[in-house]
């Protein structure tokens, strides 16, 4: 499994794993949005702590996720992500879209 | 110039080749000592191009993607990404920060500026219905250069 | 038959390419998700025939080897490996285990003997002067299958 | 460095790092060549446990170095092979020759 879901009452943490490209985007982001659809909460973490690669893919992962937080009123959070995997994000400025916990 | 080593690869635009040609690229420069930076700079690189020809080139066909990887004295790298799908008609609009034909909303826009910042040089040569060739150029200073 | 996904690599007969066309080998047939020995197997039995392709093929001068690796329905995997190099006058001779051409004592002559036991058929085509081709086939169980 | 040599009174052990194929062998044969040329022991152990792969290019290096731990009157011990790498020796019946501690 790519996506490992844990719920708490305030957030839904989303522990993705492995390398994150075009190819396993889509079933990363089925997962998570089946969850979101369920659960609707109002905080979303994405943990990249076990994500060992990633390129723009990753970037269209957060920023879909991000919409759809924001339509069902809550925020997208992004945690532990990698010195490379930062550098992609900074990248696309998507500190300015989710606080990143480094 | 006259490569010190090279590899060519050809394969199929299945989208689970993806990786493998990240590991090839990875495992070809591996020779030149790079730093894990470099390495995963490379990787990301490779990934945005031949993700292109598989997304946008050949869309819902297979074609084949030809990966054609150099080493030069000096650190310096290049590599070549080329498809021969269906071409970008403006190359200066798609390679815009954000600018993506993708209607699925998935697709950030940002492969080309990915390219752009992890090496040194990226220089794409497109035809309409004839294809795309993206050549990825970097300087690597090997591990004990880098101190 | 037809190959569900394959890859096409060319690289020149630098010994530096062995350690690239094992790991290229493993990345690419990772997408079957072989176990740990599987692909220990199949980087071992690269590693021979492209080793040869290096020492006994093109010997003091360098020339090119194509690598065509193939997956098929059923876990079936094959891997051509061909050189343009002296050729074998003796194929049935040259897989003896212990036999080896080389002079300097430190070939162990088990090259072939390798490939047999860790693939399922190893196959040798050549032609003195012409070059040689060498085609192993082996069945993958994926890890689910092995339990 | 691809081999790390160590010496005892009685033995000395090269401990061999990571893969040894064609390209790799000829630089680890000669590292272990000039210490047994200098030292002259009369065990020569070849530890393998930071071996992560070895085709039949190290059945070469095996058995050279056997041949001339015999002219020096002395023997190989092979220690801690992987199981992969094991594999590869048994094919070569390189338990005939050294004694193999795993
Ligand atoms: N190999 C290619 N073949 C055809 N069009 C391409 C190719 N590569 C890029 N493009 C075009 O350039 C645009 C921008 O590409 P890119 O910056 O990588 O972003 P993205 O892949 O997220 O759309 C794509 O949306 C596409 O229209
Ligand atoms: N690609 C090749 N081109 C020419 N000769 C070859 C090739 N592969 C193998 N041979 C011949 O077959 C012999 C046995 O090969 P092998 O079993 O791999 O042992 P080794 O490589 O240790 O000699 C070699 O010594 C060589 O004479």
């Amino acid at each position: 499994m790519s996506v490992n879901i844990q719920a708490s009452e305030e957030a839904v943490t989303a522990y993705i794993s492995g390398e994150i490209d075009h190819h396993t985007a889509k079933g990363m982001r089925e997962e998570i949005d089946n969850c979101l659809e369920r659960m609707q909460p109002g905080i979303l973490v994405l943990d990249f702590r076990d994500v060992s690669f990633m390129d723009s893919s990753g970037i269209g992962l957060v920023i879909g996720r991000y919409k759809l937080m924001q339509e069902l009123g809550g925020e997208v959070r992004v945690a532990h992500p990698s010195a490379h995997i930062y550098k992609v994000m900074k990248l696309a400025k998507l500190d300015q879209l989710a606080v990143i916990e480094q | 110039m006259k490569a010190i080593n090279e590899v060519k690869i050809t394969l199929p635009s299945y989208s689970a080749n993806e990786g493998f040609a990240r590991v090839a690229a990875a495992g070809f420069f591996a020779q030149m000592d790079p730093t894990v930076e470099e390495i995963a700079d490379i990787k990301t690189a490779v990934s945005e191009a031949v993700t292109n020809c598989i997304v946008h080139g050949y869309q819902d066909r297979i074609g084949m993607i030809h990966i054609h990887a150099q080493m030069f004295e000096g650190g310096l790298i290049k590599i070549k990404i080329k498809d021969k799908g269906c071409g970008i008609p403006d190359i200066k609009l798609a390679m815009e920060p954000m600018y993506t034909t993708c209607q699925t909303g998935e697709r950030a826009g940002l492969g080309f500026a990915v390219m752009e910042s992890f090496m040194d040089k990226v220089r794409v040569y497109s035809a309409v219905g004839r294809g795309t060739t993206v050549v990825l150029t970097k300087r690597i200073l090997s591990r004990a250069e880098n101190g």
